[in-house]
Formats: C-alpha cells, sequence, structure tokens
C-alpha cells in the first residue's frame, strides 16, 4: 500500500482580503524508504501541503475544495479528529523550522517528550515496547525510559541528566534534536519536516541532516522534506517536487530533476543557488509575484 | 508561512497614506472602538454646547425650585428633579464639563511633567536617571487614591487642587513609559546621526525622540482619560471634589445616596453618565491601541 | 532562590526609607492644620499651643521626621491627633478587615477570571468571547461606588436576601481567631453558622470589588492566550498528536499565566488602596474608612500609617510575584 | 491563601444557606439597642469632648449631680438626691446618694465631685465655658462625705440647668493614671465613672459596644443588657437599617427618610422641636459683611420659605433665639424674604452694584447646609453678588473661626443648646468674649456684651426676660447672622423601643437605662 497519496488537492485560504486558492490539484506519492524534497519559495504552497496531510490547517481559514489525501489507504480529509489525533505523533512525526519557537520554553523538555510518548503509546503500547493492555503506571515509566532513550539516539549527551532542563539551556542545534526525538518517539511511519535546518548553522545542519538520514534508514519510514533550499534536497533526498504558486512543476528522482531539469522555473531556481563561481552582482532573483498569504 | 510582497515599495507620500488608510481601515474593523469614538465625540459636545442647550441653565447655575422636589423622570424633567427641584437633565449634562475637562487636563499634566522626567532620565541615564526613576518607583507604590484624596482635602475642594491632586500620582506611570521609550530609541541609527551632527540634548528629544515615541503616550492617554474620569467620579463621590453648585458626576451621585432607593433617578442617572464617558474612553483607547501600537494588540 | 529573596527583602530597607520620607514630606508640607481639631472646638489659644507641643508640631520638619523614624523602628507608628490612639494598633485592628476584602474579591476575579478568559480565548469570536468582552469592557468602565449602590439596591431594598451593610452582625459577637479574619477565623473555629454570616455580609462588597480585577484578568488571559496558541510549539504540540484539552489547560495555561500573574499582583495593591470607596458605601470597618476618616479630620499619622502599610503589602506582593514568575517561567534567573 | 480557597469552596456550599436565612434571626434573643448615628466618638473624656456623641456616651457611663428629663425640660436627682439653694442664688448644698458607687465599687463621694470640677476648671476645655467666671477652683468643696456646697462668683440662673453636663469622674482611676496631662491620655480611651453602662467593644469611626453593669447601684431601668452606637455614614443608610430591623433607633434623619418611614408600622417617627438652631454667621468684622446695610440687604434677599421646603419638619427663627425658650420673643419683626427691601438697604450701603465675591463655607456631606448654601448663592445673584461655596471639614470650620481674617464671608453653622435656657444660645454665641470660636468668630457689640452679662446674673424673671427683649431687638438690627430655621430633630424608633421621652436638649445623647426592647 502506498504511504502517502496525494491526488489533486486544492486548497484555498481565507484572509482579510478574502478567499484565495492556494493549492491547485497537487498530485504526490510517497513510499517507505523515499525522502521526497518539496522545493518552491516561499509561500508557494509547499508548507500547506505538508500541514494538509496532517490536518492541522484551522477549519476556519482552510478550506478544501478538491482531492484526497491517502494515508495507507484511509482519506484524512474524511477522518474525524480522534482518527487524526490517533496518527498524530504514532504515524506521522512532524519537525517544523524554528528549534527555539516550536519547543515550549516553560516546560522541561521530558515532559514534552514524555507527554509525546505517553500519547503514542496509548493508541499502541507496543511503541514503548509494552504488550498491548499495559497499566497506565507501567505507560509512564516506559514512556520516561524511551524519552532517555530518544534523547540519547539522536544525540543529546547525558540525556538521562538533561532531560530535567528547560529549552533556553540547550543550543539551537541540540533544540531541533530533541525536536526530531519528540517527532519519532512514536515510530512514525511518515515524517514531514518542515525545513528543519533552515534556522540553523551551516555546519549544525549536516548533522541534523544526518540524523535524519540515519533513522530513516533505520525504520524505512517515508519522509516528505519541505525545504526552500537545493542544497538540502541534494545531500538527503531519493525524490524531488518543485512546487511553484501552488502547483507542482516537475517532480522524480533527485539525480533526474537536478542533473536535467526539464522545466524553466525550476532551471532558474537552480542558477539563482550562488556557487563559489558566481561573480559579484550576478545574484539572480526570480521573477513574478507570488500570492500573499497572511 | 508568511510571505512578503515582492513588489517595490511605493514612493513614501502615499505610502504613508496608504498606512493611514491601513490604520483607520483596522480601527473600523472594531465597531466598539467606533462606538467609542462616537460617543466621545458626543460627550465633547455635550461639554461645549450643554451650558445652551439644557433646558434648565438656572439650575446648572445653583438655581432652586423647591416646589418640584423629587419629581421623577418625565416629559417635563427627562432624568426627574432631586431634593432641591434641580433638573438632574441638566445637572448631568453640565456635569461632563468638569469630568471631561479635569480628566484631559490631568493627562496633559501627567504627560508634561512625566514625559519630562522620563525624557531626562531615559536620555542621560546615569546617576540621573537611577534618582529620578527610583523617586518614581517609590511613587508608584503608594496608593494613588489615598494620596490623591489626602492632598485634595489638604489643599481644599475646588476642580484645580482636585486636578493637581490627581495628577500628582499620574505622572510617574508616564515617567516610566517616556523613560522606556526614550531608551529603546536613543541608540538607533537616525539619532546617533542627529548627535554626530552636533545637535543639542533638547533638539535630539524634541526634535528626533518625542515624535518617535508619540503613539504609546497617545493610547495610554487615551486609555487614561477614561481612568481620569473615573478618579475625579470618586474624589467627588467621598466628598472631595468641586465646589457647589457646580455640577459634577461623583458629587451628584454621592449627594443622591442620600436618596436612595426611593428617588433612584437622582442617583442612576449620574451613575450612568460615569460608566458611559470611562467605557467610551475605554473602547476608544482600545481601537486606537490597535490601531497605533500594534504590538500590543489585545 | 533564597538568596535572591534575601537580598530583594534587604532591598525593601531603602525602598522603606525612601518611602517614609517622601509620604511625610507630602503629609507635611499640604496645607492644613489638625491641631485645632485635636484641642477641641472650645479650646482657648493656649491649650492649642499646648497641644501642638505634646506632638511636637512645634518642631522643625526634619527633627519631627527622624522622631518618626525612630519610633516607626520601635513599633510607634505615632499617635492619632484626633483620637489619640496609637496608630499601628488602630491599623492592626482595621487591616483584615480589608485584607479579608481584597482577598475574596481577588479570589473571585481569579477564579472566574483566568477560565472563562481561556475559554474566551478558545472560543474566539463565539458567544462565550462576546460575553466575557462584554462584560469585561463593563467591568473595567463601571465605577465601583457605583456598582456598590446597585448592588444594594437590588439584593437588599429588593431582594432582600443579603444584608445591607457592615461586618457582622452588631450585636453578634464575631469569630474570634488569630487572623482577625472572619471568614477563616471561623473556619478555623468550625463555626459554620458564623462563616455563613460573614460570607453573608462579604458578598456584595467583595463582588462589586471583583469586577474591574476579574475584567482586567479575563482580558489579559484572553489575550495571552491568544498569543501562546499563535505561539510555534503549540503547532508541534498538535502536530504530534497531543490533545487539546492537554496542550490548553498544561501547556498553554502555564505560558499565558505569567503576564497574568502581574496583573494580579498589580491589582493587589491597586485593591488595597482603592478599597476607600467600596469600603464607604458597604460600611466596611477597614482601611478605607480609616484612612477616610484621617484624610477629612487631617489627621497626618494615620494616613501616613495606612500609606505606609499598603506600599509595603505592595513591595511584598511584587515580590511574591517575581518569585512566582520563576515557577511560571524557567528563563527568569534569581541574580 | 489555601485558607481563603477553602472558605470559597465553602460559600459555594452554603449558597442555598445564604439565601433563606432570614435576617432577623441576627437580632433575636439579646436585649441590645443599636443606635445608628453618623457621628463618631473620638474621645472618652468628660471634661474634655463635646458634642452629642461623646454626651451620649458620658450620660450614660458617667453620672452628674442631675439630670434633666422631659420637655420642657426638667432637673431631676442624679448623683444628688436633693439640694438646697441660698437666697441670693449664690450657695447651692447637693447631698449625695448614699449607694452610689463608682463602677469599681467604691463609692461616689463628695471629694470626688470637687475634685472633678476641679479638673473641668483646670483644663478649661468640654463643658467649662459654660461655668465660666462662675465657678472656679475654690467655689466646690466637700462640707461632709455626702454634701457638697458651691459658692458661686455670680447669681447664674441657669445653674442647675448646667450641672447635667458635669461630669464625675472616680479620682482613683484618674490618679492612678495620671500622666502629665491630668489624667487626659487615659480618659480618651477609657471610662472612670459610675453609669449604668460600662464600655465594651470599641472600634474607632465604626461602633462603640455598652455593657449594662450587673448589681449597680441606680434604680429602676429597663431591661437592656447593652447597646451599640453603630457609626453610619449616610442618613438613608440609617433609615434602611431601622426598616430592616437592623437598628432601635437612627438619631440623624432627614425630612425625606421621615417621609419614607411615615407608614411603617414597625418604626415610631419622633419629630419634635428643639433649640437647635441653623444660621448663617457673617463676617461682621472684616469685608464688605461690615457693612451693616448689605448684611441687612441680603438678610432681606434670602429666601426663607425655599429653606424651609428643603429644610422638612422646621420652623424659621424669629431673632437669634430658639422659639420657646425663655425670654424668646415670637412678636420680633424679622428679615423675611423682601426684594423691595433687599434693593432699598442695597442703596444704602456702600456695595449698591454688586460685582463682588462672597464665600460660604459649609460642613462637607451635610446635605441641608449645602442646599441652604446654594440658596445664599441664588439669593446673592440677586444682588448681583457672586458667591463661591465651600464645603468644609470640621476642622478647616474652627480653623477658619480663629480671626476675621481667616472667617469667610458666611459661615453655616448649627449651634444646640445645652441648657435650656436663653444665656447658652446668647453667651456662646453672640458675646465678644467667645471671639475666635466657630459659635461667634467675629461678632462684637458692647452693649449686647452687657445686656448678656447682666442677664446672666439678673435673678428676676421678670427684669430677665426684659434684658433678653432688648438683646433680641438689639442683634436683629446689628443682622450679625441670616437668622435660619429650628429645625425639629428628627428621630426614628422601632417599635419595640420602650419608654423613650424625649427632651428638648440634646436630644441624641440617648439616656439608656430607662429603655426597654420588647
Amino acid at each position: 500500500m502506498t504511504l502517502l497519496d496525494i491526488k489533486n488537492l486544492n486548497l484555498s485560504m481565507r484572509s482579510f482580503e478574502g478567499e484565495t486558492q492556494i493549492l491547485h490539484g497537487i498530485d504526490l506519492k510517497v513510499e517507505r524508504g523515499e525522502i521526497w524534497g518539496m522545493v518552491g519559495e516561499t509561500g508557494s504552497g509547499k508548507s500547506l501541503t505538508g500541514l494538509s496531510v496532517s490536518r492541522l490547517i484551522p477549519p476556519a481559514t482552510g478550506r478544501y475544495l478538491a482531492g484526497s489525501i491517502e494515508f495507507e489507504g484511509r482519506d484524512v480529509l474524511k477522518a474525524g479528529e480522534k482518527e487524526m489525533r490517533a496518527l498524530r505523533g504514532r504515524k506521522i512525526g512532524m519537525i517544523f523550522q524554528d528549534p527555539t519557537t516550536n519547543l515550549n520554553p516553560v516546560f522541561r523538555i521530558g515532559t514534552q517528550l514524555v507527554d509525546v510518548a505517553l500519547h503514542a503509546g496509548h493508541a499502541d503500547p507496543t511503541v514503548l515496547g509494552l504488550e498491548p493492555g499495559a497499566s497506565s503506571r507501567d505507560l509512564k515509566k516506559a514512556a520516561k525510559r524511551v524519552a532517555v532513550e530518544m534523547l540519547d539516539k539522536v544525540g543529546i549527551p547525558k540525556a538521562a541528566e538533561r532531560i530535567h532542563d528547560y529549552p533556553h539551556q540547550f543550543s539551537g542545534g541540540m533544540r531541533q534534536r530533541v525536536l526530531i526525538a519528540m517527532a519519532m518517539i512514536g515510530k512514525p511511519d511518515l515524517l514531514i519536516a518542515d525545513e528543519p535546518t533552515t534556522a540553523l548553522d551551516v555546519s549544525v545542519q549536516a548533522q541534523i541532516l544526518k540524523l535524519i538520514h540515519d533513522l530513516v534508514a533505520e525504520r524505512n519510514i517515508g519522509v516528505l522534506m519541505i525545504t526552500h533550499n537545493l542544497g538540502v534536497v541534494a545531500q538527503i533526498c531519493s525524490h524531488v517536487a518543485v512546487m511553484y504558486r501552488g502547483r507542482i512543476l516537475e517532480r522524480g528522482l533527485v539525480t533526474d530533476v537536478l542533473k536535467k531539469p526539464s522545466h524553466v522555473y525550476t532551471q532558474a531556481l537552480l542558477n539563482s543557488i550562488p556557487t563559489a563561481h558566481t561573480k559579484r552582482g550576478e545574484l539572480r532573483g526570480l521573477g513574478g509575484v507570488m500570492p500573499e498569504v497572511q | 508561512m508568511t510571505s512578503t510582497p515582492t513588489t517595490l515599495p511605493k514612493r513614501d507620500q502615499s505610502a504613508r497614506l496608504e498606512n493611514w488608510a491601513r490604520a483607520f481601515y483596522r480601527f473600523r474593523q472594531s465597531w466598539l472602538s467606533v462606538i467609542g469614538l462616537a460617543i466621545v465625540v458626543m460627550l465633547v459636545a455635550v461639554a461645549l454646547f450643554a451650558p445652551l442647550i439644557v433646558p434648565h441653565p438656572e439650575h446648572v447655575a445653583g438655581g432652586t425650585n423647591t416646589a418640584a422636589r423629587f419629581t421623577a423622570p418625565g416629559a417635563d424633567f427627562w432624568f426627574g428633579t432631586n431634593a432641591l427641584g434641580q433638573d438632574v437633565f441638566s445637572l448631568v449634562l453640565v456635569g461632563s464639563q468638569v469630568s471631561l475637562f479635569s480628566g484631559l487636563a490631568v493627562v496633559i499634566i501627567a504627560i508634561v511633567v512625566g514625559g519630562l522626567v522620563g525624557a531626562i532620565a531615559g536620555y542621560f541615564g546615569g546617576w540621573i536617571d537611577e534618582i529620578l526613576m527610583r523617586i518614581t518607583d517609590l511613587l508608584l507604590t503608594i496608593p494613588s487614591l489615598i494620596l490623591a484624596m489626602a492632598v485634595a482635602a489638604a489643599l481644599g475642594t475646588g476642580v484645580t487642587n482636585m486636578i493637581i491632586a490627581i495628577a500628582i500620582t499620574w505622572w510617574p506611570a508616564y515617567a516610566r513609559l517616556v523613560r522606556g521609550e526614550v531608551i529603546g530609541k536613543k541608540e538607533e541609527q537616525f539619532i546617533t546621526a542627529a548627535k554626530a551632527l552636533g545637535a543639542s540634548w533638547p533638539r535630539i528629544l524634541g526634535r528626533h525622540i518625542l515624535p518617535n515615541i508619540m503613539s504609546p503616550i497617545i493610547v495610554k492617554a487615551s486609555l487614561d482619560m477614561g481612568f481620569a474620569v473615573l478618579t475625579v467620579a470618586s474624589l467627588g463621590f467621598v466628598g472631595i471634589g468641586v465646589k457647589a453648585p457646580t455640577p459634577e458626576w461623583g458629587t451628584l451621585l454621592s449627594v443622591a445616596r442620600a436618596d436612595m432607593p426611593d428617588y433612584w433617578w437622582t442617583a442612576v442617572f449620574p451613575g450612568c453618565a460615569i460608566f458611559l464617558a470611562v467605557l467610551a474612553f475605554n473602547l476608544l483607547g482600545d481601537g486606537l491601541r490597535d490601531v497605533m501600537d500594534p504590538k500590543a494588540r489585545r | 532562590m533564597i538568596l535572591y529573596t534575601l537580598r530583594r527583602l534587604i532591598l525593601l530597607i531603602p525602598m522603606l526609607i525612601g518611602l517614609t520620607m517622601i509620604v511625610f514630606a507630602i503629609a507635611r508640607l499640604l496645607p492644613g492644620d489638625p491641631v485645632a481639631l485635636a484641642a477641641g472646638p472650645n479650646a482657648t489659644p493656649d491649650v492649642i499651643e499646648s497641644v501642638r507641643q505634646e506632638f511636637g508640631l512645634d518642631k522643625s520638619l526634619p527633627q519631627q521626621y527622624w522622631a518618626y523614624v525612630t519610633g516607626l523602628v520601635q513599633g510607634d507608628w505615632g499617635v492619632s491627633i484626633f483620637t489619640r490612639r496609637p496608630v499601628f494598633e488602630d491599623i492592626m485592628t482595621f487591616l483584615p478587615a480589608t485584607l479579608e476584602l481584597v482577598a475574596a474579591a481577588m479570589l473571585i476575579a481569579i477564579v472566574l477570571g483566568i477560565p472563562l478568559g481561556l475559554a474566551a480565548a478558545v472560543y474566539r469570536n463565539g458567544v462565550v468571547d462576546y460575553l466575557t468582552r462584554t462584560v469585561a469592557l463593563g467591568g473595567i468602565a463601571m465605577p465601583r461606588f457605583f456598582l456598590g449602590l446597585l448592588l444594594q439596591l437590588m439584593f437588599v431594598s429588593w431582594l432582600d436576601i443579603l444584608p445591607l451593610s457592615g461586618r457582622f452582625p452588631l450585636i453578634e459577637i464575631p469569630p474570634e481567631g488569630p487572623t482577625g479574619i472572619y471568614t477563616i477565623d471561623s473556619i478555623v473555629a468550625g463555626d459554620w453558622y458564623s462563616l455563613t454570616i460573614a460570607l453573608q455580609h462579604l458578598a456584595l462588597p467583595a463582588f462589586a470589588m471583583s469586577l474591574s480585577p476579574l475584567a482586567t484578568i479575563m482580558r489579559m488571559m484572553r489575550a495571552s492566550t491568544i498569543e501562546v496558541l499563535q505561539q510555534d510549539f503549540v503547532m508541534t504540540e498538535r502536530a504530534l498528536g497531543i490533545s487539546n484539552t492537554k496542550i490548553l489547560f498544561k501547556y498553554v495555561l502555564k505560558n499565558a499565566m505569567t503576564s497574568t500573574l502581574t496583573v494580579i499582583g498589580l491589582y493587589v495593591s491597586w485593591l488595597l488602596g482603592g478599597t476607600v470607596l467600596v469600603e464607604t458605601v458597604f460600611d466596611w470597618p477597614g482601611l478605607g474608612l480609616y484612612a477616610t476618616q484621617a484624610i477629612l479630620s487631617q489627621d497626618f499619622m494615620p494616613v501616613i500609617g495606612v500609606t505606609l502599610v499598603i506600599a509595603m503589602i505592595y513591595l511584598v506582593t511584587m515580590l511574591i510575584v517575581d518569585l512566582l514568575y520563576g515557577v511560571f517561567n524557567p528563563r527568569v534567573r534569581y541574580t | 491563601m489555601q485558607m481563603t480557597r477553602r472558605s470559597f469552596m465553602g460559600s459555594a456550599v452554603s449558597a442555598a444557606a445564604l439565601a433563606s436565612m432570614p435576617l432577623e434571626s441576627f437580632a433575636a434573643g439579646r436585649k441590645i439597642l443599636i443606635m445608628a448615628s453618623s457621628v463618631d466618638i473620638p474621645n472618652f473624656d468628660p471634661h474634655v469632648a463635646t458634642g452629642y456623641a461623646p454626651a451620649m456616651l458620658f450620660r450614660n457611663t458617667y453620672d452628674a449631680l442631675v439630670r434633666v428629663v422631659g420637655t420642657p425640660p426638667e432637673v431631676k436627682p442624679g448623683l444628688a438626691t436633693s439640694w438646697t439653694v441660698s437666697e441670693d442664688q449664690k450657695h447651692y448644698e447637693f447631698k449625695l446618694d448614699p449607694t452610689a458607687k463608682f463602677q469599681d465599687g467604691s463609692p461616689v463621694t463628695a471629694e470626688a465631685v470637687v475634685y472633678s470640677f476641679k479638673r473641668i476648671v483646670k483644663l478649661k476645655r468640654g463643658p467649662s465655658w459654660m461655668i465660666a467666671g462662675i465657678v472656679d477652683a475654690d467655689s466646690v468643696k466637700a462640707a461632709d462625705a455626702q454634701t457638697v456646697a458651691f459658692d458661686l462668683k455670680a447669681p447664674f440662673a441657669p445653674f442647675l440647668q448646667v450641672l447635667p453636663w458635669m461630669f464625675i469622674v472616680n479620682p482613683t482611676v484618674v490618679e492612678a493614671n495620671i500622666g502629665s496631662d491630668d489624667g487626659q491620655a487615659y480618659l480618651l480611651a477609657n471610662t472612670a465613672g459610675s453609669g449604668p453602662f460600662k464600655l465594651g467593644r470599641v472600634l474607632p469611626g465604626n461602633m462603640y459596644e455598652f455593657i449594662r453593669v450587673k448589681d449597680d447601684w441606680h434604680q429602676g431601668g429597663g431591661n437592656l443588657e447593652g447597646a451599640i452606637w453603630k457609626i453610619v455614614r449616610e442618613a438613608s443608610t440609617e433609615r434602611m437599617m431601622l426598616q430592616r430591623k437592623e437598628a432601635h433607633i437612627a438619631l440623624e434623619l432627614y425630612a425625606e427618610d421621615m417621609e419614607a418611614l411615615k407608614d411603617n408600622p414597625a418604626v415610631v417617627s419622633v419629630i419634635e422641636p428643639e433649640y437647635r438652631t441653623f444660621s448663617i454667621k457673617m463676617n461682621t468684622a472684616k469685608g464688605p459683611l461690615a457693612d451693616k446695610n448689605l448684611r441687612k440687604a441680603i438678610s432681606y434677599a434670602f429666601n426663607y420659605q425655599s429653606m424651609l421646603d428643603a429644610a422638612g419638619p422646621a420652623e424659621l427663627m424669629v431673632g437669634p433665639l430658639p422659639t420657646g425658650i425663655f425670654g424668646h420673643d415670637p412678636s420680633l419683626t424679622v428679615y423675611r424674604h423682601d426684594m423691595d427691601k433687599a434693593k432699598e438697604y442695597l442703596a444704602k450701603s456702600e456695595y449698591k452694584d454688586g460685582g463682588f465675591k462672597l464665600s460660604v463655607m459649609h460642613a462637607t456631606g451635610y446635605e441641608n447646609q449645602r442646599r441652604w448654601s446654594l440658596l445664599l448663592l441664588e439669593a446673592l445673584k440677586a444682588l448681583n453678588i457672586e458667591l463661591d461655596i465651600r464645603p468644609a471639614t470640621w476642622p478647616d470650620t474652627v480653623a477658619a473661626a480663629q480671626s476675621p481674617d481667616t472667617m469667610p464671608s458666611f459661615m453655616c453653622l448649627f449651634q444646640t443648646a445645652n441648657y435650656a435656657d436663653p444665656d447658652n444660645v446668647a453667651f456662646a454665641a453672640y458675646h465678644s468674649s467667645r471671639n475666635g470660636q466657630w459659635q461667634n468668630p467675629v461678632y462684637k457689640n458692647e452693649e449686647v456684651d452687657k445686656l448678656i452679662e447682666a442677664a446672666r446674673v439678673e435673678t428676676d424673671q421678670t427684669k430677665r426676660a426684659e434684658l433678653y427683649k432688648q438683646f433680641q431687638e438689639l442683634v436683629i438690627d446689628d443682622a450679625p447672622d441670616i437668622f435660619g430655621l429650628l429645625e425639629k430633630r428628627k428621630l426614628g424608633f422601632g417599635a419595640n423601643v420602650k419608654n423613650f421621652v424625649f427632651t428638648p436638649v440634646a436630644a441624641n445623647a440617648i439616656e439608656l437605662l430607662p429603655l426597654s426592647l420588647d
């Protein structure tokens, strides 16, 4: 069964200025073991596509005009909130861009990890290494243990102690590791990573990407990596989809698309990356106006 | 999920106009603010023209009509009459003068004094800041209503004394606000530039910093207008207010307490007037805050 | 944290010295001569002069201040020139009533304000939201003394289900206890009859006083909850399947509480200084009435005393708020 | 915090009980009388404090040689069971009740009486002015343990009338707490008397509790176990407390309150004339009002009928003395609202065209005074004179009365007679020796002084009445005051209060002993 199958997704968003269609017929399939890179400029609709998979766009502002998003064969757009909650954290993990704002500043990271682990454990105790029907005390104990293990796994030194620390006591890269741990603690089948490295130092970026890559390889899961950075795509992704103004212009294996872009926009995108050979004053922007999204 | 328009900024003038248009649009978005503005405008109009339009100006000047004591509200006396047969409607309408005028005066004095202290403290920093702000902090710990009452009682009744008494307790809040804003602005490039050009400190404060920190001051002032009206009424209510026969809402209410509950109208209408005025300024202030100080949005 | 608390407490001392100076200066620089009153209406000039000497009012201002401060340290807060009773004793007599009123009002405000603000933020633009916002707007604009009068009109004159004024029926012996706060004392003594009566008397003034802090807490809570709800970590928490209830009552609440906490702290002192009006309306025998009486008779010492007590409570409240702030916000460091 | 939370939960539990508990149950059972009054009792020293609230305390915790009861006021035995007066009215002898005991159990002796009078004379405060020039430190002697002899400096017709205000203190207690101020600091907050009641709970500015002394020497008396003097700031609150049976006696009611209480079967209204005058004193020494013609013009311009309308049960004064008191002449021609005459006198004055501003001071929070100040404003406006109305606290009023420079143009004043004799009003309010005091800040007329002094010591009643007649005519012609009105005393009683007898002197200083509660 296809892990994630987005078919003809059409989304419109309401704002002060009225309703604007953001996504125009997105089609995308993600299989286990694939790392899909979704590239495009800010406002191209790639983030909204990611959020749509977890159904995280508030119904008051977002409206699906047409299409379906099938996760393991079930259409999440038709699923109830309870059903969705069972998927989130357990089947679908998510990582967002800014590690400083995505951790709750007033709670110990342990608390936050354990809550996610507990949630996943309630749905499926095996995630925490327990038999089905485990008591909630066992669940709590296991959740704590798994939280430490997970922190250790994402490379936080002295995880057992640091679990009692608050987010502000970690560096940016470390925080992103914590967030990855939170996203992966429920052993999800699909990981949606929305610009996971953008806010990080270049040196840290590579480590985080490697961490994600290793986890994917170990667990054989599908990944939707949302980024505007073609470099990231080149480093880690197996497949790539290029988005522009709510449409996917081009998709395929990374090697194919990046070497032989068939669409002019992709070419332009590739050209806009400054390389060591770019001369001063040659930095090129992209033409056209993006639809505004508040 | 944010995006920035990639269009070039338009010319400065029209951009400013557009800012105003946007601000006004945002203000209009909140119908409560519009109502607040409408009531404030109405109150100001009433305060300005009340002596000319009230049905019984002679009662406002202290005239009495003891034959018509405690007439219930009706066609002749819309809000009824009080113990001296005076028309409550006329008194309440003209009462807006004292409330609005004193409120405005209190806020202006507080802004001028507090602004000066705060600006000097913030601009010079160091020991000047330390001394001025310690005094300000101390004054802020003193219960303001009790202080205002004590000062007003000692100075004797009268509008001026009341204004002084309230203003004494109000300026420290503005000193704090202005100091914070000045400190925030003084490190900015355009100030450094002005300094480099040899501008004197009053000029820098007055011409460069002050115009840039007006928004939060105006917002606070409009909110404070409501509370100033309330404080004026409070002093009137405890009996330290204006001199008779000047009608003032708090005093009217306080005097009418003796006639409750049988002659409820003598108390209810002045009370409602206070409520309405304070409410209107609060609504207006909230609206202005949304427009001028988006950071502090509710 | 203990060190920090100690340091803050020590820092209170210079503040208190400054405070006594300012309050003393304000009180004494104002015009008005209480001596004529103290001496009595039929006193001759030499009697008035002797009273002036008795209270040391013939000395220079610095001398008077020094005498006052040295007395203050020894627990002698001066004597009312009007009743000649020691100010400290009087304040201790009236303080519990005011504390009870303020605590009850704050309790109502917090217990109602926080959940309502939260609900308004969650169901933004819903019925609860509009209702609480209307109440909030009205609550802030409503003069407490006017509200008090309306409450009396309604619950006493018309419905006749609550007592008009006062703190306890005159002929009943109020519960005796360590705090002087009747509700607490009667609970300590297990005296439910007294508790009921005390609560009957407390209900209206406490409600009249709670409306303004209730409105502000509600607004603050709503605003900060809305702000917190828009934070990225809420999205993360949702995306990872944490239930909305848990997000709201665990993760969002604690964040939103920090700014609300400051408001609560500020309100405690604001209410203490503002009990005057409600105490006047409900004849509540607290500091406010005591201060009003003293102000009207230009009796310095009680006014200075009350001001100092309230300012001290303010400073201590702000210290407690700062400490609690650290509980809610681990980023605050006590140095 | 924890506790208050519990109390709040308790309130939720008992919410039902809260609404259903009958409020009357508070008062059931115990015979405790509650008096609601707006006046505080700041000082308990009978030789220092004045005013009717302290007087109430003195009357019930102390005893005087004689008491005054009924209408017209009659002198009755107090500590003294009998007394004799010499032919020249200068020598008095009082026989003390041998059973009389102070609250500490010691007997009330003639020495105690002598001690008390010496203290009154020495302190020169409180009631001392009533006997100034009549009694000095050597005038009082103990003839034996039970007999007190007075040798007055001059005959003083109202001597027996002022004695009820000379309270006897327990010398042992005072001496034990004498301090450096003759025990003033001690008696300020403690009592040392022989009265039927002692002080219970004291909450300054709020309430004072009186407890009936057990096995006390006073004969007769009602069934009260105690009483409470409750300070209430609003007349309307007093009235509501009365209606709600939260108080038994309301002491300061307005006409509107009496109207509201009229048909209430549970309340007995007492509206009685009293020697309590209201007048507006003028600054006769300084400023425009030093001009007699201007004073007359204003006296004519004032609208007396409106004043009466706003006052409720009252009657206009006829001249400076209260109507009904000895020597008062009801046939006097006095000022009434007459604009023609007002204009006529204005034309005679130096201020024909007006165009200046005068000031009036009235008691803060005293509603009727405020109303009358407004009427004065109206009257002056007709003469083209502006008026600045200044509400003033009592200390301000007293301070302003100290000299012609500090005195405003007008001062609103109530005066209550302490003793039912014209000398009370005449001496206190018009004798120049009282200049600088609130009752007579500035008025000085040597002829008037002479008449007052002569009348004070005149023992022949006809001659005395004639002297007072001359005094009244002279004062009316001088117009130092706008003679206002005699406000009737308006009291409200719960129907279950028994045995109250009205006395038109210091009527709110309720004597508790005879009262009973059903």
